[in-house]
């Protein structure tokens, strides 16, 4: 009886709670507990997956949004959110020309929650600008000047990288808008200084006197399309890469991005 | 598009998404829907509600059109048992009535109601070469019998436009064929393609409001208390049409009057 | 209105609004106390938005601004200009504490720090709950763009890359695709990455300034805004079928137009100049060009050298300053070959065709 | 940053003390924060709130689709009729049946209650012995089960170890016993079990029986019942399996689509099959009873033709976009591709479904009245296409007026040029007439075929009349300079009658195919506006009387490839016919003259053609040393190459002439930016560019600048406004969609060359085929003179017979005493083969070997005779030389004939029910539903009769040929 009582008044929300957090599980997964002095909000930082992003302390100025705009963060998340409207995406699209198009419709049409699409489309258009804007910030604060000059190589082959992302994902839908923006921005790899069979020098490029080693079909374009024009190939080489290669690239550079503005000082403020 | 939205956003607000009727108010079952088709509808009809009647004659102004012989040279029988018959298109009675004229009722009666057939036969009767009766009414679904009453080939060739053609030749004397009419429809010819002048017509109706002039040029139909579009039909002057109102127990009167249109 | 609209129409010309734009950049520079400041703001973006908003009843700019896919260059048509605007007016006023001798609005907090949590954790937890409201508001508000199946044998008329590479693409009405489409590019990535390494300037790090870096900044402003942002904006609202030019107000008629006048240097100077035919060698017709364009990358070098980039070339050493040099020389070369052709249909300095190889 | 053991999650301290060390520990003493808690939170409510109304509006947004308010209204209608059938069905029950077998079932169960008992005992028994036969049953099994392992085993040893195979077998042998004395067991359980049930039967049946009938009166009301609570199982449960996330498991509501794996939505390049989800919101669609509900969920109007599950287009195997196009996957109104019929509709449209046109889709909706258009693309065949009078008339315009002349077009690759041959035009026409009528030919007859060519909207200026005139002039000298003689076979004999001439047009079937003077528009016929012949009107103003005389004569003596047939006129008959059409003339026609021809004119078309391949002075040059002769020579031919002609006539030296207009293989998916819309302004659809074109062909040419010889060269035809609907149904519904060919319409080849053929002779200009035609009809008065009806005629004649009369229709005629009659068309073998084949083939009749002989017996033959006098066929029907006494328009075909030319099998169809062969027939019925009218032969059985009629018909009146009876 008296146990019962015991167990009751155990039951109490606050006893429950303290229980709940004396327990090894609690305490396994959260360290420190509830961060409410100061020493516990290091201790947070100190013991959790955050502490990759942030430093424990930051100057006061840096975080300032007047001073960065957020903007980097901003892309990030961007990018996560990329990840995971595209990866719900890939369940219901097929790159095949015979299929993407109507996948596409049936998004639009029937899927439930197929506004993921227009999520991952605007997302991605938003990411291009939050990037433009991340880099005019940084060049306006001076925040490549050293020491962080190599991290601003970095950012500079991130963004390039996002404007690829981006580029691929345009051929997916394969409609008219798709299929005709690829076609002209591929277009520009057919001129490629002897790389491509309508650049410089291209023509220069032969065994002997007229086997030539730049054609149509054997140059910078075909590599890129799989093909002499935008085709089936080209679909399944832009997907491949839009959906695998450059967002592994990009992740890899991201890490080391973030990793090197620790390692740099944190986010960057007079000296 | 936008106003879309705006909806979607009211019911976001109003969490009153799942499971709501949505504006089905726009639909509606079509009129009629509760009857399984062409199966009797409503109650039936009772005879004993005919308490009012309509009355009247067909008067004819003028003097009758002189009635033609029929040459019957094409069948030897039809030589003498049909002798000095002539065409009946118009035949006026001595008081100057018209016969063979339909009277039937157009609106006003109850159509809610069940009319149903009755049970005893028309008989289109073939004698002497000519159709007997010369016109008659008749009601949907209800059993017409065709009689050969001579001893030469008839063949009764009815032309309705909604219902099917009738087509049934005859050779024996005293043969009999029963058939009927399933869709109501205005006055149409039966004639015999064997013998090109007979020929009779009737209608089909859905209701039994309907009679001829007969012999007498008279008529009287009797009818639940109502008002009424009484049509008179005949087959060369063609419709007439009347209203008239009746009350429980008592007898309208409602006479038409035809006349040979000037040549 | 429409005599409005007319005007607007001539000044959008591609070689008017460039000018103009440019001129408005140094300018608004040079006056920043006065143009980077909250009134001005306050004055002119939503003169801007007013502007749209009125537009947006003309039906030929509805048509265009609507084009789901141009919805995200209207709102950067907002979003850059206003970034710009406040990092300069963070930019002056840091000037003016350093002339006053009080330090950095940065410089200020410097010293302090706080803790990451709850602080930064808690402002990046908002700033993430706020974008995702704005995504999905957008999202469903616009539906994103499905044009009819791709269909090789069908070209749209006109047609156009993706709207972050319209810049290139109206490069290539200066250009060949060799170098619009491939050097150019290049050459923005590597001098982008090489900023760091030529700009030795030590003042201005991590911090809003632009007395201090005043070169440095207007460079790539001018980089930036004028020959990418200002080129994608008219490549997307500006370009029509043909890649003609058509007012934000024009209808876009495929049967309009241009003639196509432009020649060659070798014309200008053979047949204009001496009056006598294109010679059939290659290289001696093109010898003008080569001449040219070697010049153009050798002469201005040395002479800057000893003249106005004496200092850079001093800090730099001989190294980094002739790439920078280089660098400059290919950036300035775009606006220069933009101004040649407005001004005397200048086609090609060296046209080679044979080989591709047109400059 | 190990500064944790992994284990326990026992924190050794991060940061050692002491504290003062760490500035930061003394941020919060300074009260130094960025931002203020309170604040950050007040951010944080309203942000996050906003995301959950956010979130909330997508789903509700993302999930609230229109179709789903249909499916809702769907059911509650279902649910509605539902109870109304209920209501009916519970009326319907027999009450007073159901009160009595209730008692009779109370009294079973007082039978059975009496006997409780016995049934016990009965009952008890029967438990056991079910009891003991499962067990035996089981045991049985089992034993099969061991009997299968060991009798392996016994194999596998025998094949590999003989020498011990022995004692397995003996072992598998006596399993083989226990299993059948199990089985016996099993079985005389069975019977016992049977037994003892019918035993309880005895007692118990009764009641069960009756419950079984009780159940059956309101088996209808119980099934509604069930269909009702299925149809709405309450709101709640509803919305539980609808609600968003939970709809995975089984909504009621959800998007119905039919899968067309081999018909293809036309994606370019590709073909991608169908998905139609039209019947998400069009629920009724196949139900016929849903014919009167409101859309979207009325029943498709034609179920027996169309998506009916038994009509030629189940909705399984076509769907609904095949034909009615649209965007075959979508599920909401506007980008389904709906397209309004009118202004009101699209105004009504607009405020009840926000529509909006999608332009991005290729392939909206057809309109009703362009429906007929998606037919074409199975039935390709020449022939006309059942119930699609707007598509067939444009195929016969298109055939009419020879398209493809200058268009390659499908399905007219073998079809003869539609004008007349020019290499003679000499022996027919005058210079001054062919002039004027290249002028303008409507000018002399209203429906003339030969186009405008002159004088259109781009170049009918003034400053055109000079240039007009003498390329005319130059074309016409040309061709008559190159015309050869032609000799006519006689002149014609003086005093033909111009009144009997009439007469005989009039009455001999020329009316079948032409028209005299302006003819009524009459829907009902098969040609619309024209005739299938030219109008008989003004030939007096064209030719003449010589040449009219030789041509009725014998049209094929003055030209061996006309499709005009012969009547068989006699001399003087085609003489007073000649005298008759020569004697209508076009006064107002006769009286103005052709200009006089403009030489500085001449010479500029003529330079256009020197230029040509050489400078402008050369050419200026050649010309000055040209004679006016020469000029036109080049000029007239020059213009002939230009204009096409040969398109449509033979001209010498142009036989092998390429076509000079626009492929047209694939109109209807030719790209919209290369149509050419010049600043018309007109809608940029297909539709309205080849309206415009048809209706004026020159138009685009309106306000462009041009040369001459630039102008748009296409002729203008006059047509009005419903042929250039049906011909622009054509094109547009000639598409590149493909159909796979085992969707096609199988038509035999035989079927599809007798419709080619039946067009090219118009013989639906005088005979319903296939339901259609006849028009010949309209202009005779007494139905007894109309020619025959030739619906199954396939069936009806003799192979051999129908051969000889397509070829020869005068030797034998079968009402003698018509006027009209079936003209000789000249067929030869293979064309009277080909109609041959073509009906037998519609009636899939044995073709071309049949069996004639009749076998029969001579009771037959007497009683066949009986018949016929009972039912006094020679009334109306002739038989040789004994002719009823009735007037002409009662008498029925020749009996005579019908031997050698009816199939046997057929005329037992025939007296069995002439209505169902010939509809409206005068022929009457003396079966009715096969019980024969007429008594007291051979005991009254139709079949027997049915073959006495026939041998009577084939043996004792005609001379069939007879095998015993065997």
């Amino acid at each position: 009886m008296s146990q019962l009582k015991e167990l009751l008044t155990s039951l109490s929300p606050t006893k429950l709670g303290e229980a709940i957090q004396k327990s090894q599980i609690y305490r396994s997964v959260f360290r420190v507990g509830v961060p409410v002095s100061d020493r516990k909000r290091m201790l947070v930082m100190l013991g959790n997956v955050f502490l990759h992003l942030h430093p424990v302390k930051v100057r006061k100025s840096g975080i300032r949004l007047r001073f960065t705009w957020c903007m980097g963060g901003i892309t990030f998340f961007l990018f996560l959110v990329l990840t995971f409207t595209g990866l719900l995406l890939m369940f219901y699209y097929r790159p095949t020309i015979e299929y993407a198009y109507v996948d596409i419709i049936d998004l639009r049409e029937q899927v439930p929650l197929g506004i993921m699409r227009e999520i991952h489309r605007w997302g991605a258009h938003a990411m291009v600008i939050s990037v433009w804007l991340h880099m005019v910030r940084v060049f306006m604060t001076g925040s490549y000047k050293p020491p962080r000059e190599f991290n601003w190589g970095v950012g500079v082959i991130l963004l390039v990288l996002t404007l690829l992302l981006s580029f691929t994902g345009y051929l997916l839908p394969w409609d008219q808008l798709a299929m005709w923006a690829i076609t002209v921005g591929s277009n520009m790899a057919r001129a490629t200084p002897f790389a491509g069979y309508e650049g410089p020098g291209a023509n220069l490029l032969t065994l002997g006197e007229n086997i030539p080693l730049i054609s149509s079909t054997s140059d910078a374009r075909f590599a890129l399309l799989g093909g002499t024009r935008v085709g089936e190939m080209a679909l399944l080489r832009f997907y491949v890469l839009h959906c695998v290669g450059l967002p592994l690239v990009a992740g890899f550079l991201m890490a080391v991005h973030f990793w090197r503005i620790r390692r740099d000082g944190g986010i960057s403020g007079p000296l | 598009m936008n106003s879309k939205r705006a909806l979607g956003l009211a019911f976001a607000l109003t969490l009153a998404a799942a499971g709501c009727g949505g504006g089905g108010d726009e639909f509606s079952l079509p009129d009629g829907a509760g009857s399984g088709g062409a199966a009797p509808t409503g109650p039936a009809y009772d005879p004993a509600t005919a308490t009012a009647g309509i009355s009247g004659s067909i008067l004819f102004e003028g003097d009758a059109p002189e009635m033609s012989l029929i040459q019957m040279s094409a069948d030897p029988y039809c030589l003498d048992a049909g002798a000095g018959t002539r065409t009946e298109e118009v035949l006026v009675t001595d008081d100057g009535k018209l016969r063979n004229t339909m009277i039937f009722i157009r609106s006003g009666h109850d159509t809610g109601l069940f009319y149903a057939p009755p049970a005893e036969p028309v008989v289109l009767d073939q004698q002497g070469c000519r159709y007997i009766p010369h016109v008659f009414t008749m009601m949907m679904n209800q059993d017409i019998t065709f009689r050969n009453s001579d001893d030469t080939l008839h063949n009764i060739h009815a032309f309705p436009m909604e219902n099917m053609q009738i087509n049934v030749g005859q050779a024996v004397q005293g043969m009999e064929n029963t058939d009927s009419f399933t869709i109501a429809e205005g006055p149409f010819a039966i004639r015999c393609d064997v013998h090109r002048w007979m020929n009779s017509f009737t209608a089909v109706f859905d209701h039994p409001f309907h009679t001829t002039s007969g012999d007498t040029g008279d008529y009287t139909i009797s009818v639940p208390p109502g008002t009424y579009e009484v049509v008179a039909w005949h087959e060369r002057y063609g419709e007439m049409t009347g209203s008239v109102t009746v009350a429980a127990g008592e007898t309208a009167e409602l006479s038409f009057t035809y006349s040979e249109p000037a040549a | 209105m429409e005599t409005i609209k007319d005007i607007i129409n001539t000044l959008t010309a591609p070689e008017i609004l460039i000018t103009l734009a440019t001129i408005l950049l140094f300018v608004s520079a040079k006056y920043r106390h006065v143009f980077y400041t909250n009134t001005v703001a306050l004055v002119l973006f939503p003169a801007m938005f007013v502007f749209m908003a009125i537009s947006m009843f003309d039906e030929d700019f509805y048509l265009i601004v609507t084009k789901p896919d141009n919805v995200p260059i209207v709102g950067m048509l907002f979003l850059i200009p206003f970034f710009t605007w406040f990092s300069m007016r963070e930019a002056v006023r840091n000037d003016r504490r350093t002339d006053s001798g009080t330090p950095l609005i940065e410089k200020e907090e410097t010293a302090d720090k706080v803790l990451t949590w709850p602080d930064l954790v808690y402002t990046e937890l908002i700033a993430i709950v706020l974008l995702t409201v704005l995504l999905v508001g957008w999202s469903i508000l616009i539906p994103a763009p499905l044009e009819e199946s791709a269909n090789p044998a069908a070209t749209p008329n006109p047609s156009k890359a993706p709207w972050y590479f319209l810049g290139l693409q109206e490069m290539l009405v200066y250009f060949d695709p060799w170098l619009a489409g491939v050097v150019f590019p290049g050459l923005i990535i590597v001098g982008l990455m090489a900023i760091p390494y030529i700009d030795t300037n030590p003042k201005g790090n991590g911090y809003y300034t632009f007395k201090e870096r005043s070169w440095e900044i207007m460079t790539f402003l001018f980089g930036f805004l004028i020959l990418w942002v200002l080129l994608v904006i008219l490549g997307t609202f500006l370009r029509g079928p043909n890649w003609n030019f058509f007012g934000p107000y024009e209808y876009w008629d495929t049967h309009k137009l241009e003639a196509l006048v432009n020649v060659d240097l070798s014309d200008y100077f053979w047949v204009r100049l001496l009056g006598m035919g294109r010679p059939d060698n290659i290289l001696i017709r093109e010898s003008v060009g080569f001449l040219v364009v070697l010049g153009y990358f050798l002469i201005p070098p040395m002479v800057l050298a000893r003249t106005i980039f004496k200092r850079f070339y001093e800090n730099l050493g001989p190294a980094r300053y002739h790439i920078m040099v280089f660098l400059l020389l290919c950036m300035a070369s775009l606006p220069i070959k933009m101004v040649l052709r407005w001004l005397f249909n200048l086609k090609y300095i060296i046209g080679i065709p044979e080989f591709f190889f047109n400059i | 940053m190990s500064s944790e053991t992994p284990n326990g999650g026992v924190p050794k301290p991060a940061i050692p003390p002491p504290a003062k060390k760490d500035p930061a520990l003394n941020i919060s003493q300074r009260g130094d924060r960025l931002y203020d808690d309170n604040g950050l939170h007040k951010w944080f409510a309203i942000s996050s709130l906003l995301l959950f109304v956010f979130t909330v509006w997508m789903i509700v947004d993302d999930y609230n689709r229109d179709w789903r308010r249909y499916q809702r209204a769907f059911t509650r209608l279902s649910v509605q009729q539902t109870e109304l059938d209920i209501a009916a069905a519970e009326g319907a029950i027999d009450r007073t049946a159901g009160e009595a077998i209730l008692g009779e079932l109370a009294a079973a169960q007082g039978d059975i209650d009496g006997n409780a008992a016995t049934i016990a005992e009965i009952e008890g028994r029967l438990n056991a012995l079910n009891d003991e036969f499962y067990s035996t049953n089981q045991a049985y099994l089992f034993a099969r089960a061991e009997y299968d392992v060991e009798r392996y085993d016994y194999e596998e040893t025998l094949a590999n170890d003989p020498g011990n195979a022995e004692p397995l077998r003996v072992a598998a042998e006596n399993r083989l016993a226990e299993i059948n004395e199990n089985l016996e067991a099993v079985e005389r359980l069975q019977i016992q079990i049977d037994d003892t049930t019918a035993e309880l039967e005895v007692y118990i049946g009764e009641r069960e029986r009756l419950e079984a009938d009780f159940l059956a009166l309101r088996a209808e009301f119980d099934r509604l019942g069930g269909v009702r609570s299925t149809l709405d199982p309450g709101l709640i449960r509803t919305s539980i399996r609808n609600a968003p996330i939970l709809d995975f498991m089984n909504p009621s509501e959800t998007v119905n689509q039919i899968q067309l794996q081999n018909l293809h939505y036309d994606a370019p390049f590709l073909q991608v099959p169908r998905v139609d989800r039209c019947t998400t919101c069009h629920l009724g669609i196949n139900q016929e009873a849903l014919g009167e509900w409101p859309q979207p969920f009325t029943a498709h109007p034609r179920l027996d033709v169309f998506v009916g599950a038994d009509s030629p287009h189940p909705m399984d195997g076509f769907g609904c976009t095949t034909c009615h196009a649209g965007l075959d996957r979508a599920v909401e109104f506007s980008r389904a591709g709906h397209v309004p019929e009118n202004e009101e509709q699209q105004a009504d449209w607009e405020n009840r479904f926000d529509w909006y046109l999608d332009h991005f889709l290729e392939t909206p909706m057809l309109p009703m009245d362009r429906i007929e258009a998606s037919c074409l693309k199975c039935h390709t065949g020449a022939g006309d296409v059942p119930e699609a009078p707007a598509l067939n008339m444009g195929r016969d315009l298109i055939r009419t007026y020879g398209c493809f002349g200058c268009h390659n077009m499908p399905g007219y690759e073998d079809v003869r040029r539609v004008g007349p041959d020019l290499t003679t035009i000499g022996s027919k026409l005058d210079e001054e007439w062919v002039k004027k009528w290249l002028a303008d030919p409507r000018a002399f007859k209203s429906e003339a075929r030969m186009p405008k060519f002159w004088f259109n909207s781009n170049n009918g200026g003034a400053e055109f009349e000079a240039r007009n005139n003498a390329e005319i002039t130059a074309i016409t000298e040309f061709l008559f300079s190159r015309s050869q003689d032609n000799p006519l076979a006689a002149a014609a004999p003086a005093g033909g009658d111009a009144a009997r001439g009439q007469a005989l047009v009039e009455s001999v079937g020329c009316l079948g195919c032409h028209a005299v003077g302006p003819i009524p528009e009459d829907p009902a016929r098969t040609q619309h506006r024209r005739r299938f012949g030219y109008n008989l009107a003004s030939q007096g103003s064209k030719t003449s009387e010589d040449w009219l005389y030789n041509w009725v004569r014998d049209p094929r003596a003055v030209w061996h490839d006309t499709n005009m047939p012969t009547l068989r006129l006699t001399d003087a008959e085609a003489a007073d016919v000649a005298a008759y059409l020569v004697s209508l003339t076009n006064p107002e026609w006769e009286t103005e003259a052709f200009p006089e021809l403009d030489e500085a004119a001449l010479d500029e078309v003529t330079l256009e053609f020197l230029r040509t391949g050489s400078t402008g002075i050369q050419a200026q040059e050649a010309l000055a040393a040209m004679s006016l002769e020469e000029k036109i020579m080049t000029t007239g031919e020059g213009l002939i190459a230009r204009y096409g002609c040969f398109g449509c006539h033979v001209i010498e030296g142009f036989e092998t002439a390429q076509p000079i207009g626009t492929e047209l293989t694939q109109p209807g998916s030719k790209l919209l930016n290369q149509f050419d819309f010049g600043f018309l302004d007109i809608e940029h659809t297909r539709t309205e560019w080849y309206a415009a074109k048809m209706a004026d062909p020159r138009i685009f040419d309106v306000d462009r600048v041009k040369r001459p010889e630039e102008l748009l060269r296409m002729p203008d035809f006059g047509f009005d406004e419903t042929e250039v609907g049906a011909i622009v149904m054509i094109l547009t519904g000639l598409v590149k969609d493909q159909v796979t060919p085992d969707m096609r319409n199988v038509l035999t080849a035989d079927i599809e060359a007798g419709r080619g053929l039946v067009a090219q002779r118009n013989c639906r200009g005088c005979h319903e085929i296939e339901g259609a035609g006849g028009d010949i009809r309209s202009t005779i008065d007494d139905e007894g003179l109309w020619p025959p009806l030739l619906n199954t005629q396939g069936a009806k004649t003799q192979p051999l017979w129908l051969h000889s009369f397509l070829q020869e229709p005068g030797e034998e005629t079968l009402r003698p005493w018509l006027s009209a009659r079936m003209p000789t068309f000249y067929l030869d073998q293979a064309e009277a083969t080909v109609l041959g084949k073509y009906f037998s083939a519609i009636d899939d009749a044995p073709y071309p070997f049949i069996d004639t002989a009749i076998a029969t017996t001579d009771e037959s033959l007497t009683a066949g005779r009986e018949l016929f006098e009972l039912a006094q066929c020679n009334l109306c029907h002739p038989a040789g030389d004994q002719i009823p006494d009735r007037d002409a328009a009662d008498l029925a075909p020749d009996l005579a004939l019908a031997a050698e030319r009816l199939r046997p099998e057929w005329v037992e169809d025939w007296i069995l029910d002439p209505q169902a062969i010939a509809p409206g027939t005068r022929m009457p019925a003396f079966y009715i539903d096969g019980v024969t009218q007429l008594p007291d032969i051979l005991d009254d059985d139709t079949p027997r009769q049915l073959e006495a009629f026939r041998d009577h018909l084939f043996l004792t009146i005609g001379n069939g040929q007879r095998v015993a009876d065997n």
